[in-house]
């Protein structure tokens, strides 16, 4: 690998609306080589590799500060096709071929050799026809550069999942004739032997001077095929070195890692009784991003249980499934009865509620008022806020209890909004979400999931949502169970923390066990070399 | 200085005003309401009187407004805009049919029609709803070609089914209905004249069809304070938010096509009591359009609709369908009513079917 | 045992493929299983059934064709293909008031037609581009729309503001086009330019075969096979499969899906000129209306989908679609002694195969999205026994 | 440079082309509707004629050495000669139009009695282009006025109400 650098990026910072995504990250890539970015969700990596790639959600945001530097000159690409033509190819998560055209046709999207004809002078240069041979020949030449067998000939759709992803990386190598190629995840669905076979093209593709990103949670592949690891936390680098120098623990350290300020969680002892109140046995979930394979543990009663691990390895995929909002099986006992999961209004009868990650998604109305997004499902389920007429044959939406309502769920949590009136879309990431933890609390469930509590809001929320959520178990005595990706906060608000990894539970702490033990689980003790 | 400053924010409170006026009317309801009150003025000139110009369109808001405002739930909850009216309207005219077999006259003959036409209406509807629950996001297009096969599935009934009663079956084959019946004889008007106030002999109000629209749009509005009706109105607004409140989408769709089918079927029957016939066969193939057509000029969106864009597009559509064609006919000697009818309808769909919503950006 | 196996082994997966031929094409089968119990109630002779067939797949096949290219670029049917079938008769009017004969004549329709059809494709293109995801429903409505502007043409403008010499063509109140058109000087032009009858007898016309018609329409073909062949064929491939990526890949898919409309329009304007040439009157106000509708009925009944369709389901479609077309009127009326039920029959066929072909196609949508999942669920739910 | 320039020679000699090729085919395919009246009819000076004969009007192919092998050559391939006359048939009562390509003619009239052919006569007609259309009121023609005056043959039709046109034929 020669040591010249391709690629150089220069204390790169960037602000989405307010809160810091990036600050002053720089690294460099040389040619031939194989930089491993990782670093939890939410860090920086996409936003980082989206200001490489020139990508337009940057630009409308407001752009970026600091440099990114190839081959020595400043670069500013306002365009993914600018970044194709310096040579940067990017292979997304989800594949980007299109299944009815051949291998060949794909990798020379909108770069197909054409044959002139007389016609061309008439109705412009697209009446060319296209020259099959030689769009057969250089996607062989592509392929053999990756070293791998696709048959330049099978529709995309007929290949399984591996061969699709070799596809799109000759692709990429083809249409960018690519000096540098980032990949984001490029194994999340490739099978072992896949994967395999992936990290060898990889390297021989390094070899021949290709240099390349490659983004992944698995930290074991990252460990195997990385000449250097760079390692972001909260939008800050936190670690540039070569593999050679470091390992796996040490890794995963520096993805965690651990704020000052947070505090282990005071252990006074909380007298949780035996009483299970919740257990579930060989749970599936089939939820796009986030499955879940088979997860078993039960929840004491008045306990609050939290899930941490990595993006993507399904713990969101437990409550949803749960709540019967994505298709799940397995056993599920909710005060030692069988509950039917499949049927959300029977669950939320019997007192489970949900506030789910996907605020603007699942969690609001956003066309209708904050009265009405708060009553809803208690008026649904729960038949509140309803008059009965004519002994229960209507049941006229009370208006007035549900104006009462919303005054004081916004007095308490201290929602900012102009009246009870106003619509959902209108406020704030945090109001939102204060919102969407009234609607759980006017149910008064007996156990209340809550899923990514904290996300994309500002601190003083975050704050505000968290104590909301304590003082709650304290007063009422409800079971909690807290699914995020902030370890922090687990920590300072739970009895007990499961960390899931690959769709099953690795392991259960108490909050105030070591930063590595948490690491550990979430990399998956098989996987400790 | 002082007053040429408040006189600058005067003019800009007034600008500001006028245009969060034209915001919240939208530049099509302006458009054609100006147009409209421009052909009433015009009435004098074209040598036509203004009372009779007026009632001619009341009466035509009255006939239209229950077609349009069965088109309401659908919106709401999400089915977008119903092109399957015509379902609607063939239980309607089963109805009407069968009440003027039956022979009845009078308010009683319209009440059973109405009566027979409702479990019909709910059976249809109800497939239908199954049906589009099936074929969510391409429900629009299917809605019409069902509703086109439909129609013309009922062509065939309409010639076997064995009519008897002689207002309605061919002369001479003695068997089939008549393309169109009418119902002189029967219950047209029957509904209108109630409490019906006539000013000089140019002026007739149908206070009772008024009345009876106006019960049906309590009863809506009433819908949706319900539990019920909230529910469907938040799987409109997000399905997935109304799922993972233990709401069933489906079975929340599917109750909105039967009511928006019912409402179809009695609107047809209205339509019928005050324009004095029935049109059977291809009759209602088109008739869905106007309808839609209407509720977008209200202000109706492809996935939002209240009674208020109901009663303000049906009055400006047919005001502009009556008044246009009898302006310009006296003005210029041809008639160029079907043209305008055409262009105005088809030109408000087309206008709301290319907005930009957040479906297809 | 072994042997026995293997035989209900190959019934088994003779019954499964059948079953997926079923599922493939199940519009085409249950058209052909439909013709099989009609056709023989009809009564007609097998010449006179070919004879109409081989008219009816000259006059309607250009039409049909004209449909191939939106579809391919991912806009679904082309409802407002009505728009160039205005533009076709409005030429067809131009030239029989110029009162130009024979083949030029054909050809004058053609060359005059061309600018007004690309004139309303560019119109039509760029409303399909500004409502993606409902082009179906907005071409249908579109169509409806341009219907009332051609008659105001039609209606009004013809006469005072387009000059038209030849008063026969006039309404009797001195503007306007006359309902009924005829088309005498072109009329079968075309048609009886390269004619061969077969297995003529001297008191029976025998099937007479219009050669030229069948070369223009093999001419289209070609031209669409060639098409596909060209850049701007495969860009409107990828545009069809998925917009984002193709536009994300660098191809200007908004001008893409516009030029496929436009030529689109351009082909539907020629189909109806030879359509008019065939019929050889003209009904100003209601030819045009039904040319969109049986089009898209006689593609779906050949197997087609909005997303997917060749060559080979036109020409299967046409004729099993005509072949019902002719038949059910007299099939009514030996069933149930009524024409008048056969007539009816034929039209609630034409929209209830759109609408099955258009339902069938968005259910089989949902399955293979519902599949996709159970694929990827499939390999996550069997825990893989993990090298621990 | 010279792509595009040739590209624009292209696109402009493309729409000259176009331009060219409306005219000639308006040209070549110029021809004349003439409506033929074979019923009873009453002249501009009131006198009422009543029609006696069936009559065919044929329009016989201009003789030139490009007919005869244009004919020859298409007789092999497509059994049917190319240029062959046109015999449009007129039955008493029953009126008609036909259409016949605009420059110097020469037209046969024939009538017939039934079977038997009452009297045969070629003329050397002009179409005057500026007169659209031509009523031959043929009708004119009967037995003691064997001689056709000319006012009958060729008259812009004014007064006499044009026939509504014949069936139409449905898809």
């Amino acid at each position: 690998m020669g040591q010249k650098p391709i690629l150089e990026m220069k204390e790169i910072s960037k602000e989405f609306y307010g809160n810091r995504v990036l600050n002053s990250v720089s690294f460099t890539l040389n040619e031939g080589q194989i930089l491993g970015l990782v670093g939890e969700n939410g860090a920086g990596k996409s936003t980082l590799m989206n200001i490489l790639f020139g990508m337009p959600v940057i630009t409308q945001t407001g752009g970026y500060s600091g440099d990114v530097i190839i081959d020595g000159q400043k670069v500013s690409f306002n365009s993914p096709f600018d970044a194709i033509a310096a040579g940067i190819g990017m292979v997304h998560q989800e594949f980007s071929l299109l299944p009815g055209f051949t291998a060949t046709e794909n990798i020379l999207l909108n770069k197909e050799p054409l044959k002139y004809n007389f016609l061309v002078e008439l109705f412009g240069s697209r009446m060319q026809t296209l020259d099959y041979e030689k769009m057969r020949h250089e996607a062989i030449k592509a392929i053999n550069k990756l070293g791998v067998n696709i048959d330049p000939d099978m529709l995309v759709a007929e290949m399984p999942v591996g061969h699709k992803q070799f596809t799109e990386i000759a692709r990429e190598l083809e249409r960018a004739n690519a000096r540098i190629i980032v990949l984001d995840e490029p194994t999340a669905v490739l099978t072992e032997s896949e994967a395999e076979i992936l990290l060898k093209a990889l390297k021989k593709l390094a070899k021949e001077g290709v240099s390349i990103i490659f983004i992944s949670h698995r930290l074991q592949e990252v460990l195997d095929i990385a000449d250097k690891i760079v390692v972001l936390r909260d939008g800050k680098l936190v670690s540039e070195i070569e593999t050679n120098k470091t390992n796996m623990k040490q890794v995963v350290e520096w993805m965690v890692g651990h704020s000052v300020d947070s505090k282990a969680k005071d252990s006074i002892k909380k007298n949780i009784s035996d009483e299970i109140i919740l257990s579930v046995k060989n749970l599936w979930v089939d939820m796009p991003g986030e499955l879940v394979r088979d997860v078993s543990f039960d929840v004491r009663k008045g306990e609050i249980l939290g899930f941490g691990g990595l993006a993507g390895q399904g713990k969101l995929g437990i409550p949803n499934g749960i709540m019967g909002l994505f298709p799940a099986g397995g056993e599920v006992f909710f005060e030692g009865k069988r509950l039917d999961i499949s049927d959300t209004h029977k669950s939320i009868k019997k007192g489970l509620a949900f506030v789910s990650e996907d605020r603007r998604g699942v969690g609001l109305l956003l066309e209708e008022p904050i009265d009405w997004n708060i009553s809803f499902t208690a008026m649904q389920v729960q038949e509140k806020f309803l008059k009965k007429l004519f002994k229960g044959l209507i049941k006229w939406r009370n208006d007035k209890e549900i104006e009462d309502i919303a005054k004081f769920y916004i007095k308490k949590f201290e929602i900012k909004c102009t009246s009870t009136k106003q619509i959902a879309q209108q406020l704030s990431g945090g109001n939102q979400q204060k919102i969407c933890l009234a609607k759980a609390f006017v149910l008064d469930p007996k156990i209340l999931f809550v899923s990514e509590p904290t996300r994309g809001i500002d601190v003083g929320a975050k704050k505000l949502v968290l104590e909301a959520l304590k003082e709650y178990n304290k007063e009422h005595g409800t079971t909690i169970v807290i699914i995020s990706s902030e370890l922090e906060e687990l920590r300072s608000i739970c009895d007990r923390i499961a960390i899931v990894d690959e769709g099953k539970i690795s392991g259960i702490l108490p909050p105030t066990a070591e930063l590595e033990e948490f690491g550990m689980l979430m990399v998956g003790s098989s996987k400790q070399n | 200085m002082k007053e040429n400053l408040n006189n600058i924010n005067e003019k800009r409170n007034f600008g500001q005003a006028l245009k969060n006026f034209i915001d919240v009317a939208g530049w099509p309801r302006i458009i054609i309401g100006i147009f409209l009150i421009l052909l009433f003025a015009m009435t004098p000139i074209a040598k036509l009187r203004l009372s009779t110009s007026l009632s001619d369109t009341l009466v035509r808001v009255g006939m239209n407004a229950i077609m349009v405002l069965a088109l309401v739930p659908m919106v709401q909850s999400g089915c977008g805009l119903n092109f399957g009216l015509p379902l609607g309207f063939i239980a309607g005219i089963l109805g009407a049919i069968l009440s003027i077999e039956f022979n009845l006259t009078g308010l009683k003959g319209l009440f059973s029609a109405i009566g027979i036409s409702i479990p019909f209406a709910v059976i249809f509807g109800y497939a239908y709803g199954q049906l589009l629950n099936r074929v969510k996001g391409d429900e629009m297009m299917i809605a019409t070609y069902v509703g086109f096969s439909s129609v013309s599935l009922f062509c065939i009934f309409w010639l076997l089914l064995p009519f008897k009663s002689p207002v309605m079956v061919w002369g001479y084959a003695g068997k089939g209905l008549r393309t169109t019946i009418s119902t002189q004889k029967f219950w047209q008007n029957s509904l209108s004249d109630i409490l019906s106030l006539r000013i000089g002999e140019t002026f007739y109000f149908p206070t009772g069809m008024f009345l009876f629209f106006a019960l049906l749009c309590f009863l809506i509005w009433a819908f949706f304070h319900t539990k019920v009706g909230t529910a469907m109105t938040a799987v409109g607004s997000n399905p997935d938010y109304a799922r993972a409140s233990g709401v069933s989408v489906d079975k929340m769709r599917t109750l909105s096509v039967v009511i928006s089918t019912v409402l179809g079927a009695i609107g047809i029957i209205i339509y019928q009591q005050s324009y004095g016939f029935i049109q059977i066969y291809n009759g209602p193939l088109y008739m869905g359009f106007p309808a839609v057509a209407a509720i977008l000029l209200g202000g109706a969106s492809v996935h939002k609709a209240n009674i208020g864009n109901v009663i303000i597009g049906t009055f400006l559509f047919q005001g502009i369908l009556t008044m246009a064609p009898s302006v310009i006919n006296s003005l210029l000697q041809t008639d160029m009513s079907e043209i305008f009818r055409i262009i105005i309808s088809m030109g408000m769909i087309l206008y709301a079917l290319t907005r930009k919503t957040k479906g297809n950006r | 045992m072994r042997k026995i196996d293997n035989k209900n082994e190959l019934l088994k997966n003779i019954f499964k493929n059948i079953m997926i031929f079923i599922s493939k094409y199940p519009v085409p089968i249950m058209f052909i299983i439909f013709l099989i119990f009609t056709v023989p109630m009809s009564h007609f002779t097998v010449k006179y059934l070919i004879n109409e067939l081989l008219t009816r797949l000259a006059r309607n096949s250009f039409l049909v064709l004209s449909l191939l290219l939106p579809i391919m670029a991912g806009m679904g049917i082309n409802f407002a293909m009505v728009l160039g079938a205005m533009a076709g008769q409005i030429s067809l009017i131009l030239i029989t008031d110029w009162s130009i004969v024979g083949i030029p004549g054909f050809f004058l329709a053609i060359l005059v037609s061309l600018p007004i059809a690309i004139l309303l494709g560019f119109l039509c293109g760029y409303i399909l581009n500004r409502a993606k995801g409902r082009e179906m429903v907005t071409s249908m409505i579109l169509g409806f729309f341009m219907n009332g502007f051609y008659q105001f043409i039609v209606l009004y403008m013809m006469g005072p503001v387009i000059p038209i010499k030849n008063k026969l063509l006039l309404l009797s109140r001195g503007f306007g086009i006359r309902n009924a058109i005829n088309l005498q000087a072109i009329r079968q032009c075309i048609d009886d330019f390269i004619p061969i009858t077969i297995l003529k007898t001297q008191y029976d016309p025998g099937i007479k075969i219009p050669i030229a018609t069948f070369i223009l329409i093999a001419l289209f073909c070609f031209f669409i096979i060639w098409f596909k062949k060209t850049k701007i064929g495969q860009d409107m491939r990828a545009v069809g499969q998925d917009r984002l990526i193709a536009e994300s890949s660098g191809i200007a898919s908004d001008r893409t899906r516009l030029l496929s409309i436009v030529i689109s329009t351009v082909l539907a304007a020629i189909g109806q000129i030879i359509f008019l040439q065939n019929v050889g009157t003209l009904s100003t106000y209601n030819s045009h209306d039904q040319t969109g509708q049986f089009a898209a009925a006689s593609l779906l009944v050949g197997g087609a989908t909005v997303s997917s369709a060749n060559i080979g389901n036109v020409f299967l479609g046409v004729t099993l679609f005509h072949l019902m077309f002719i038949v059910s009127p007299m099939a009514g009326k030996n069933i149930l002694g009524n024409a008048q039920v056969g007539e009816y029959f034929r039209v609630f066929v034409s929209y209830g195969i759109i609408a099955i072909a258009l339902v069938l196609y968005s259910w089989k949508r949902h399955k293979e999205k519902e599949r996709e999942r159970m694929a990827l669920r499939q390999n996550t739910t069997t825990p893989k026994t993990k090298t621990e | 440079m010279n792509s595009n320039i040739k590209g624009i020679i292209v696109k402009i000699s493309a729409i000259i082309l176009y331009i060219l090729l409306i005219v000639f085919l308006y040209n070549v395919g110029k021809g004349h509707t003439v409506y033929i009246f074979n019923q009873k009819f009453i002249t501009s000076n009131g006198t009422e004629i009543e029609a006696l004969y069936t009559c065919k009007i044929i329009n016989p192919v201009s003789k030139s050495a490009f007919v005869d092998f244009a004919n020859l050559v298409s007789s092999k391939i497509l059994v049917k000669k190319l240029y062959q006359d046109q015999v449009f048939t007129f039955h008493k009562g029953v009126p008609g139009q036909i259409v016949i390509p605009w420059h110097k003619k020469k037209v046969v009239f024939e009538f017939y009695d039934g079977k038997n052919l009452v009297k045969r006569m070629e003329k050397e007609v002009v179409l005057d282009p500026k007169i659209t259309q031509y009523i031959w009121q043929l009708a004119a023609l009967y037995v003691e006025n064997n001689e056709w005056s000319g006012e009958y043959i060729i008259q812009e039709t004014t007064d006499s109400e044009i026939i509504k046109d014949t069936e139409v034929t449905t898809e």
